[in-house]
């Protein structure tokens, strides 16, 4: 195993593309290590992407921020700037382990981990987050919720990183917000999610809204039909009753050591329910 | 002579007797004489038995003192954490 | 596998080792520095028992690269102390108790000095919020939330 | 001389909080732990481990590994002496297989390298041929006539003919007639429950450092709970006497019990031996997880009759314990203990322990009672929600107490269960209000303590302090513990005292760490040798003042004159005695060894409140208050932690924390993401009220506590869960997706 440090992201685009071997982002590393340790990859090749510049950077950018992804939980919690306008996206990073994986673990890094149950990504698909890349080819932009193909696995070709995720601006009278369901009150993976964004009319009135789930499919899976239902309301029973049903009813999650079937779809829809409430008072909204 | 008390399953090496009277002034002559008169307890007591003394647990101590009086229980050697 | 040269700052001294690429911090600072104040616990994150500051930020030393270190500055429990002089949360652990067999202590001490350093007065909800990614098996906690608050309190009136 | 031997009832020392002789080490980082400390020309070993639950071993090719530059020996089960007696030929194959593999994770190859790298990719050249044999891991599946065998021909003469073989053991105990109890039962319920096998959870992986040189000699370096016991086992394992075996315990990273055998031990003995290196080998989690001992996994029938007014008027439990793949003592302390709370004149306990292919168990704080007081408390409540009678007020009519015959046979002492259950309900947590989704549940629990083998030496050094070498690990506070006791009958001060543990040449044999047992078996010792230094002080100042040491008395730390000759001269302190020590005979020191009785048994009642979020099963821990009788507190912070950590232990038993296996036999949560030990922000603060009973066995009337504690939480959890939710869970962990799943059908 190699480990490097490049200047620029072009050069660290380059190293990964001409490593035949397999090869791996080193950013907050809270994955990466615990694999290694594992032994279940073997890489030819350590990227260490946090000297290159700009990427440990939080910049504003067309009334949204653009998140470098070398950026710590720690850090992006630390800015009143994007918690003020992306709440739930917000919560979700901050949700990913201990204080100590704050320290280190990014939401690229979460995003590019690919586990459907990663905490950051419902919040940044709900939000719907562009992730810039760079690889061999030069830069390009990509809706985050595009990113994800599958448990472990990306859309990222060879070579390819993400280098900032840009969060847009957003109207008046928005909010968003995440939960997730564990046994623990901290430290556990995630057994199913849920986030929500909703903008109000001045009337209350939800005009636009996105909901995404976690942890019950095999990417992080957007639920229209969710978000359909509660369009148009002020979040009354009926609307939330359609919209945790709409939600259940988009669950195909597995069986595993961490939750059932039955748990999960049941639960997501609750969590959706109880996010929507979040998202709505956030935004302004009294029921 | 003295009164020890057997756990359940070892009734069936005393002829289903719960209670069995042995001659014994000390828990090793008590052990020794069970293993002659009832030869299906030796292997239990080879592994290993705890003894109760009026109520107070002894794991060895072959020469702790029985009286007449005393209540006697046998009961398997324990381990703990 | 190369070995690579590093050159770092741990608890204000200026060190250099050699460390194989997939070294952690851990691995270096216990096997090359003979730091083993910070002890592996599990490897993967989950337990906190070795927990250090890398620049500032309270971390794994688990989920660091030892070539990370390069250029950095590291603080270990070995440097909580003033000399011979306890850091006030170290006294308070021995006076309320918060320790039985000990080995998860030096993290919980890295721990909670963060949390202090960021947060002088925490409610506590927020030092169990704080800790939950120290594991401590012997205690239940209940005295080491005791000993964090009591420290806190004479470090405010300091 | 006059010794005073009445229990002591005014304390100057005891039940003072005094800092722990180990503390400065500990908050520093100083203190060596298992894995810390290193060798000249050390090598690094890992051991190889099955990835089948159950498979024959065909054949081991080792050479390639063996091949590899830097790869400096291999061993295998041949490179041990094949045991004779069962127990220790069961724990020697558990740490390296011999004919067959037996659970996911068992170890069949150990190598030792220059570097921990070059060990782990000459464990990947290690050719096993294996035959995959069918398993089984479930306890229940396990005792039906077709499940697969996992050893033949391992059940004792007290298994009933006709069941499967993977039974090992039967056990009964119990008196009186059943039927005619039940018979006057105004209700009878009878209900069947599991438990998960959890595992002790220390913080610390198994370590240890192992040097052997060419003449035979070898020292070894371990955290462990017994380094007596390690001695013993390793010498037989390796062939050794056990006086060329030095055995020096490490600070010791939580044990719970399960610290009390070895796993990795004779391992790096054989590389040692086998290298003329020293070897170092440091479990990994997953390691720690997959081989080393889980408690008992359970499958438990109780039955309970009851009056109309609360009175129980039979009792009976079967109980099914697996300890994994080889034979196991646990259900024997569970059938005993499962119904010790209660004075019953109709009784009886079954037992059977059955083989799985799970790892070999090993012991977890007051093994097998936990479990089996579960099933009988949550039955009890039970019975009290049906009769609408108070679960405290039940308790207390059918305490044991004094003169009561135990449901295993004695009768007991004095005991503290009734003043622990009056105390539960004096305290205001028993009749704070709840809210609606909230519910309260207690439990009462017991453990019987030990005693057992004991050594301890005392010197007196010339400057008037005092060191104390005792040789039973630390594992929560005891140095402290057993200064106080010394200072207390020396009549010092705590901190002219240092006590240290001994390696296994320095010290005669002291038993394990383990049953409770080191406050009150080494603390009586400690008093013992204590007495025998005051004696021979006595007799010295005696001679200084030319008088008959009859008439000298110990007072506060000093001779004085007695009797006739009280008054003559001033009094003379140890330090005075001490200082002309040279002059008067020599060197002072006292010296005990025995083997220890009359611990006395230990009951504790737990209250917890409960929340359950009804959309989710979430279960939040609102409050938790421990009641127990410790005898006499020593260092009352540390009977509070005992208390406390115990109880958490038990929350997570409840609530999340069990071994999962999958269909194909292997474990699918060997990690501390997925074994899900209770974190701080999980907990509510445990608090804790100390009963002070005196035990009738101990001078300053000591109990151990350490074991109690983790009894009563499960069936206190799951009894507030119930009375939450209005629907009883029989199963732990109750897991959310349990709860949810009960929630449903109810």
């Amino acid at each position: 195993m190699r480990f490097a440090r490049p200047a620029t992201a072009s050069e660290a685009a380059e190293m990964m593309a001409q490593e035949p071997g397999l090869t791996r982002i080193l950013s907050g590393g809270t994955d990466v290590m615990v694999q290694l340790k594992a032994g279940n990859v073997d890489p030819a090749l350590i990227v260490d992407i946090k000297h290159i510049p700009g990427l440990r950077a939080i910049t504003p950018e067309a009334g949204g921020f653009r998140i470098g992804a070398a950026v710590s939980g720690a850090e992006l919690a630390e800015s009143a700037g994007v918690r003020a306008l992306w709440p739930g996206v917000v919560e979700g990073v901050e949700l990913i382990g201990s204080t100590q994986v704050q320290g280190r673990a990014t939401m690229a890094g979460n995003l590019c981990n690919g586990s459907p149950a990663a905490d950051a990504v419902p919040g940044l698909v709900t939000a719907k987050a562009v992730a810039r890349i760079v690889g061999p080819r030069g830069e390009r932009d990509c809706l985050v919720a595009d990113i994800p193909a599958g448990p472990g696995k990306t859309t990222l070709a060879k070579g390819e990183f993400v280098t900032s995720i840009f969060l847009p601006a957003r109207p008046e009278r928005s909010g968003d917000a995440y939960l997730r369901f564990i046994p623990r009150t901290e430290m556990d993976i995630a057994v199913a999610s849920a986030a929500v964004s909703l903008t109000l009319d001045a009337a209350g009135v939800v005009i636009d809204a996105s909901v995404a789930l976690g942890a019950v499919a095999p990417t992080v899976r957007l639920v229209p039909a969710a978000a359909e239902a509660i369009v148009g309301t002020r979040l009354d029973a009926a609307a939330i009753t359609a919209m945790t049903a709409a939600c259940s009813a988009a669950c195909s999650p597995i069986n595993d050591k961490r939750g059932t079937i039955e748990f999960r779809t049941q639960v997501a829809g609750v969590l959706a329910k109880r996010a929507a409430l979040t998202a709505y008072s956030r935004a302004g909204g009294t029921r | 002579m003295v009164a020890v008390t057997i756990w359940g399953s070892l009734r069936r090496f005393t002829d289903g007797q719960g209670q069995v009277e042995v001659e014994a002034s000390n828990f090793k002559e008590l052990l020794d004489r069970l293993s002659q008169d009832y030869p299906g307890l030796k292997p239990q007591i080879e592994r290993g038995v705890s003894l109760a003394l009026d109520g107070r647990i002894y794991r060895e101590a072959w020469f702790t003192e029985i009286g007449p009086q005393s209540e006697v229980v046998l009961m398997p050697y324990m381990a703990g954490g | 596998m190369k070995s690579i040269h590093v050159s770092t700052t741990v608890n204000g001294d200026a060190i250099e080792f050699i460390c194989a690429p997939e070294d952690s911090l851990l691995d270096v600072l216990r096997n090359r520095m003979g730091l083993t104040g910070a002890k592996e616990g599990c490897g993967t994150g989950d337990c906190g028992a070795c927990s250090v500051t890398l620049n500032g930020r309270l971390v794994c030393a688990c989920l660091v690269l030892g070539a990370e270190a390069e250029g950095a500055a590291i603080g270990t429990i070995e440097g909580l102390a003033d000399g011979d002089t306890l850091h006030p949360l170290q006294q308070s652990f021995i006076d309320h108790a918060a320790l039985q067999c000990g080995i998860c202590t030096p993290g919980i001490l890295v721990a909670a000095k963060a949390l202090l350093d960021r947060n002088p007065d925490p409610t506590d909800t927020e030092v169990r919020y704080w800790l939950a990614g120290n594991l401590c098996r012997c205690t239940g906690y209940d005295k080491i939330i005791h000993a964090v608050q009591d420290a806190a309190h004479k470090m405010r009136s300091a | 001389m006059a010794l005073d031997n009445t229990p002591k009832r005014v304390f100057k020392v005891v039940g003072t909080r005094p800092p722990r002789p180990d503390g400065v080490d500990k908050v520093t980082g100083r203190a060596l732990y298992g894995a810390d400390v290193s060798a000249p020309g050390m090598l690094t070993a890992h051991i190889l481990r099955s990835p089948h639950p159950h498979a024959a071993i065909v054949s081991i090719d080792t050479s390639a590994a063996e091949a590899l530059e830097g790869v400096k020996a291999v061993v295998t089960a041949a490179d041990f002496v094949r045991q004779d007696d069962g127990s220790l030929r069961d724990v020697l194959d558990n740490c390296m297989a011999r004919d067959k593999v037996l659970y996911d994770g068992h170890a069949l190859a150990a190598v030792a390298a220059t570097t921990p790298d070059i060990a782990k990719a000459a464990l990947k050249l290690i050719k096993v041929t294996y035959k995959a044999l069918p398993h089984v891991t479930d306890v229940d599946a396990a005792m039906r006539a077709d499940a697969p065998v996992v050893q033949e021909g391992r059940s004792l003469e007290t298994v009933p003919d006709g069941m499967s073989q993977n039974v090992t053991s039967h056990c009964e105990f119990g008196h009186g007639d059943l039927a005619a109890g039940f018979a006057k039962a105004d209700l009878v319920v009878e209900r069947s429950f599991t438990t998960a096998a959890t595992h002790q959870g220390y913080i610390e992986p198994h370590a240890c450092l192992a040097s052997m040189t060419a003449d035979g000699k070898a020292d070894l370096w371990c955290c462990t709970q017994g380094q007596y016991n390690v001695r013993t086992l390793c010498a037989a394992m390796l062939g050794m006497e056990a006086s060329q075996l030095r055995v020096t315990a490490s600070e010791i990273g939580g044990g719970f019990g399960g610290k009390t055998t070895v796993f990795i031990e004779p391992v790096a003995l054989a590389l040692s031996r086998k290298t003329g290196r020293p070897v170092k080998i440091v479990m990994s989690r997953d390691e720690v997880f997959k081989a080393t001992g889980p408690t008992v996994s359970s499958s438990i029938d109780v039955k309970i009759g009851m009056t109309r007014d609360g009175r129980i008027t039979a009792a009976e439990a079967h109980l099914r314990y697996s300890g994994g793949a080889f034979p196991c003592g646990t259900v024997d302390m569970g059938a005993q203990s499962a119904f010790a709370s209660y004075d019953l004149s109709a009784v009886r306990t079954l037992g059977w322990n059955v083989l799985t292919n799970r790892p070999k168990e090993a012991a977890y704080r007051a093994p097998g009672a936990p479990q089996a007081i579960y099933a009988v408390e949550s039955v009890v409540d039970e019975l009290c929600q049906k009769l609408g009678l108070d679960p405290l007020d039940v308790r207390l009519m059918n305490a044991a107490r004094k003169g009561t015959r135990s449901s295993y046979g004695p009768t007991f002492d004095d005991i503290g269960l009734i003043a622990t259950l009056e105390a539960a309900k004096a305290h205001p947590h028993y009749v704070a209000p709840l809210a609606t989704g909230q519910g309260r549940g207690l439990s009462a629990g017991f453990w019987f303590n030990f005693g057992g083998n004991t050594c301890v030496s005392l010197n007196v050094n010339t400057d008037g302090t005092v060191g104390i070498t005792e040789g039973n690990p630390d594992i929560g506070g005891s140095r402290a513990a057993i200064s106080q006791m010394a200072a207390e009958e020396l009549g010092i001060p705590y901190d002219k005292i240092r006590t240290i543990i001994a390696d296994t040449s320095s010290l005669g044999h002291n038993d394990v760490t383990d049953g409770s047992r080191v406050t009150f078996a080494v603390g009586l010792a400690t008093i013992k040798a204590a007495q025998d230094a005051v004696a021979k002080m006595c007799s010295r100042a005696a001679r200084i003042w030319g008088i008959d040491e009859e008439a000298v008395v110990w007072v506060d730390g000093a001779a004085m004159p007695a009797g006739p000759n009280a008054g003559k001269f001033p009094p003379m302190t140890l330090a005075e005695i001490a200082a002309v020590s040279f002059n008067t005979g020599g060197p002072i020191a006292g010296h005990f060894e025995f083997n220890a009785d009359g611990a006395g048994v230990s009951f504790g009642v737990h209250l917890v409140d409960v929340e359950v979020d009804r959309e989710t099963g979430a279960t939040k821990v609102l409050r938790y208050t421990v009641f127990q009788d410790a005898g006499k507190a020593v260092h009352p912070s540390y009977v509070e932690g005992q208390m406390q950590g115990g109880a958490v232990q038990g929350i997570g038993w409840a609530l999340n924390e069990e071994y999962i296996y999958g269909a194909d036999g292997r474990l699918q949560n060997a990690g501390f993401l997925d074994y899900r030990v209770p974190v701080a922000s999980d907990l509510p603060p445990i608090e804790t009220v100390i009963l002070e009973i005196p035990n009738p066995g101990h001078p300053y009337g000591v109990r151990g506590v350490g074991e109690t504690p983790i009894v009563p939480p499960l069936a206190a959890l799951s009894n507030a869960v119930s009375r939450a939710i209005g629907t009883r869970l029989n199963s732990l962990p109750m897991s959310p997706p349990r709860i949810l799943k009960a929630l449903s059908k109810g």
